[in-house]
């Protein structure tokens, strides 16, 4: 599968949304965190909408892996390495896989397990991983079930929106909000939410393909 | 927002570019991507490199020089640097003994460091520095890097220049570390450029207790009160930490975060000796100034080193730095 | 008011205790009144002594020692000290090649040292340091005396401690104040603690252009600009001043005000030095930081001062005080 | 002349009345100059009334040398070095001078004389003198006119509220208001208003005698 005609669209699509929500993000990462988040994120995304031309020439692998090392050397920040790191495994994961719904679901899965990883994290410690591991839990079963197009997409959305809401009364125990105790709860997770919305705009931007 | 920049898009490459430009003698600035090298690294020595995010100056990069670091890797604003700079910095210092890299224990630092050092194919060892005991120790991420990263780096950095190898540099700096205490308080929030406003809201009456250094709430908020309580609480939770015994002799740091004068430093620093030396305690050598700061925070940290003959031997070693100068 | 303080009555005491205790290798404190004086002052050297108001700090307490001043003598707040102060102190650093004193120009700096010097039965001279080109030169009081005069201190403590006698002292002080021009915007005002809310409101869109160092108002308020716009008017001002041609060698002081973080002050550094070099202007030396500050006042000043041999040997000649340091 | 046994209440009465307006002195030497006249001259009070008793010892000459020497080393500021010398050379005066209507005018004259000659000033330059040397001219007059006590106390009162109010309108060409051109223009000098202050305070004073 070589067909990367869909990211340069995707890309945009995703920057509109994140810049749509800029003071609402900035703002979570300000009451927890140092409010950098949504400036990191803007910054790795205007990178890689500058790979646009370069992308379309490559097969999911090598863009995903491209996308990867570009957010890793222009987000910085805790977010980026772990951004970062979720697509560079994420293109090592594509490799072997078709661009299906088993193939993406194995892709994604390895691009959560190396955040995972990196971050030395799980579910439940108020951080972007609220939002991604209940989707990775809603992609895996959906391929188990063999969901059609519209279950799957629609799961994911529902799921990212589930997660991320999740971290609102949890304490957190990774990242900067960790520092703060008690006074983190009542407050969503910054990573939390921009996960969310980029989720939801691909699944609907995967509905329209 | 008030400040003296042109625009948040460039204040960072335009301040760097004003540091090299004023200590061009002593150091090297590369753009693409942003890191700052030693000129004239002897041959053979280890290479100490930090980073972290912007915001803290004169740390790192006015750290860098004689007897301190080789390379310091800035990031944007309060974000951690990236990677790749930690690699080409490393590629470009290390040159036979390997290299130390010294980060501030912070997720993002963390992550991009370790991603940088995984990449490395040279000898390398990392130093953590967890200073800041306004957390437990058994935080869930570990207490951060605060102040006490510069001593960990002048008294490596002195060792290194005196010819000290990998696995030596790196034993000296985890004692060092594990030798300090800091803990800060914030009057102020800061305010960074990207963000155009303070990154939090505090009354006229209240501090932030148990801050970290990129802007963040404390522990938690506190009524203001005399520099008096503010500097027992500091200290005892240091005292605390590292138990110094009688006639311990100890270095005594105080370090402002950015937009509190130096009257109120030294006013800080006359307490803080006060608690130590009635117990006892032997305050040997003393830093007072802005050296980890938060942009333009107003309040301070204090920070208590342990000395031996080692660390009190490498501590008065010559440096040369942006912002750390003696001997030469 | 947000300070580190136990009460404003208290906080002077204390912050210059603080710094005797934190420099006691170099310097010792006179409580009673209050002055600070070198340790190790070598026999038959003129005594450079200078003073004015705290909260100025570093200026010029952290300037005693070797290299550098004899003794400072440190006021209120902004306010000038009296001539017993600067009476007792020449006394006890006096010792066999007289006294000079270094004074910035301002009404009560001027007047209490003349009564100190009036009394003093030693041989001595003034040096007035009146560098603040906000005003124009045949200004009624004449020009103030800021930033500039850690330059003056520098190089004539370098010429005092190289064994230069009190007229060659005078005379290459006055040279310095001759050939070095200053000028500087705030940002805000500072809080003067016994005042307990800042000297002057501002605006969120509004500067104050060529202010003193005591939080005064500046000559006008200015639209907050870039701080391209703002540096051209003040280095405009001191290029026009000191008219220096082509190839001249000039040392570039950026000076923050105490609020300004180092990150700022090197994007002016920057900015000012692109403005000489274009000017085919050498920049040989320089120096950033927070120098001769107004408490927390937000702001900066630009120094540059016109370089010869002389001059330049002097600036480079090893000193030891609390805030300058080098080749020692 | 040796009783100053007048003193202590007159210091006090100063005092107090310079503590009552406060914070009207400090927004004056806010608003044109530093803001710490009214402090710098509070601390000189204080420590003036600290020596009551051994005011109460001396000769007026000797006790107006004794105020100013202490002022001058309390108060600092511009203030300090010239109410110091005004009341050194005051006690210097006082030495050949009855404490009458003659002696008290050439005792006040060669005070003010003191600080035109320190502080390079005269009339009509926005400070302290503003007041002062009206006063002085008052004084003068009706010596030579041999004005009576009643008369010569108001003619004081109103020599100083006028010459002070006098400073309003006068671009500053001493002290630091000199630095701001235009902008002195409209705010009473703050040293104007405590002579006038500590004047009017005296002729109450000196009235009740
Ligand atoms: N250990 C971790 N594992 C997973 N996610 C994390 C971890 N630490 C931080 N994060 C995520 O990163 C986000 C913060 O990103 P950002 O603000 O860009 O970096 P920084 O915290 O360095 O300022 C948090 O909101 C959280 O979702
Ligand atoms: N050269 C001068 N001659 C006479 N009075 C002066 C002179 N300079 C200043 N003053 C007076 O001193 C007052 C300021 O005193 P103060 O605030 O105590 O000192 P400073 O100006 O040093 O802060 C001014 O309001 C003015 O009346
Ligand atoms: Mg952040
Ligand atoms: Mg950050
Ligand atoms: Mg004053
Ligand atoms: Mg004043």
């Amino acid at each position: 599968m070589t067909d990367t005609s869909f990211l340069p669209p995707l890309i945009a699509a995703i920057q509109s949304e994140i810049i749509n929500n800029e003071a609402e993000i900035s703002a979570l990462d300000r009451a927890i965190g140092d409010g950098d988040h949504v400036t990191n994120l803007l910054r790795g995304l205007e990178a890689v909408a500058k790979l646009n031309d370069e992308l379309v020439q490559l097969d999911w692998s090598a863009a995903l892996m491209k996308i990867g090392m570009t957010l890793m050397s222009t987000m910085g920040g805790a977010s980026g390495s772990l951004l970062g790191s979720m697509f560079v495994s994420m293109g090592k994961a594509a490799k072997e896989q078709e661009l299906d719904l088993n193939g993406m679901t194995a892709v994604y899965s390895a691009g959560v397990e190396s955040i995972k990883a990196r971050g030395k994290a799980d579910i439940g410690e108020k951080t972007m991983l609220d939002t991604l591991i209940p989707v990775m839990q809603s992609l895996q079963s959906d391929t188990e079930q063999n969901a059609d197009k519209t279950t799957v997409l629609s799961n994911i959305k529902t799921a990212a929106t589930q997660g991320m809401q999740s971290t609102k009364d949890m304490l957190a125990t990774k990242g900067r909000a960790s520092f703060l105790g008690e006074r983190a709860r009542g407050h969503i997770d910054a990573g939390a939410r921009t996960s969310q919305l980029i989720l939801c705009v691909i699944a609907d931007e995967l509905s329209k393909i | 927002m008030k400040k003296l920049i042109n625009g948040v898009e460039s204040v960072l490459e335009e301040s760097l570019n004003g540091f090299a430009r004023a200590h061009s003698n002593i150091i090297q600035f590369n753009h693409q991507p942003h890191y700052v090298t030693r000129k004239n690294k002897p041959e053979n020595k280890v290479a100490l490199i930090s980073g972290g995010g912007a915001g803290h100056e004169p740390l790192h990069t006015g750290l860098v020089g004689k007897g301190m670091l080789d390379a310091a890797c800035p990031g944007q604003v309060f974000t951690s640097p990236t990677p790749d700079q930690m690699l080409m910095a490393a590629q470009e210092v290390e040159n036979g003994a390997g290299v130390l890299f010294i980060v501030k224990n912070y997720a993002g630092d963390v992550m991009n460091f370790e991603i940088a050092a995984e990449m490395l194919d040279c000898p390398h060892e990392t130093v953590l520095v967890n200073d800041d005991v306004s957390l437990p120790k058994n935080h869930s991420t570990g207490r951060r890097g605060v102040a006490g990263t510069l001593i960990v780096e002048k008294i490596v950095g002195a060792a290194a220049e005196a010819g000290a190898d990998l696995a030596a540099c790196k034993q000296l700096g985890d004692k060092v570390v594990n030798s300090t205490a800091s803990m800060g308080v914030a009057l102020t929030s800061c305010t960074v450029p990207a963000l155009g406003q303070p990154t939090f809201d505090i009354s006229d009456n209240e501090v932030e207790m148990g801050v970290g250094i990129h802007g963040e709430r404390g522990r938690e908020v506190m009524s203001l009160t005399t520099a008096d309580d503010l500097v027992h609480i500091l200290a005892k939770a240091i005292d605390e930490e590292l138990k110094p015994t009688k006639d311990q002799r100890v270095l005594l740091h105080i370090n402002g975060f950015g937009a509190t004068p130096l009257m109120e430093l030294y006013l800080v620093y006359d307490l803080a000796a006060q608690f130590f030396e009635e117990r006892g305690i032997k305050i040997v050598r003393s830093l007072v100034g802005n050296y980890t700061t938060s942009l333009d925070m107003a309040g301070c940290s204090i920070t208590l080193t342990l000395m031996d003959d080692e660390m009190l031997q490498y501590w008065d070693a010559p440096v040369h730095t942006a912002a750390l100068r003696w001997g030469i």
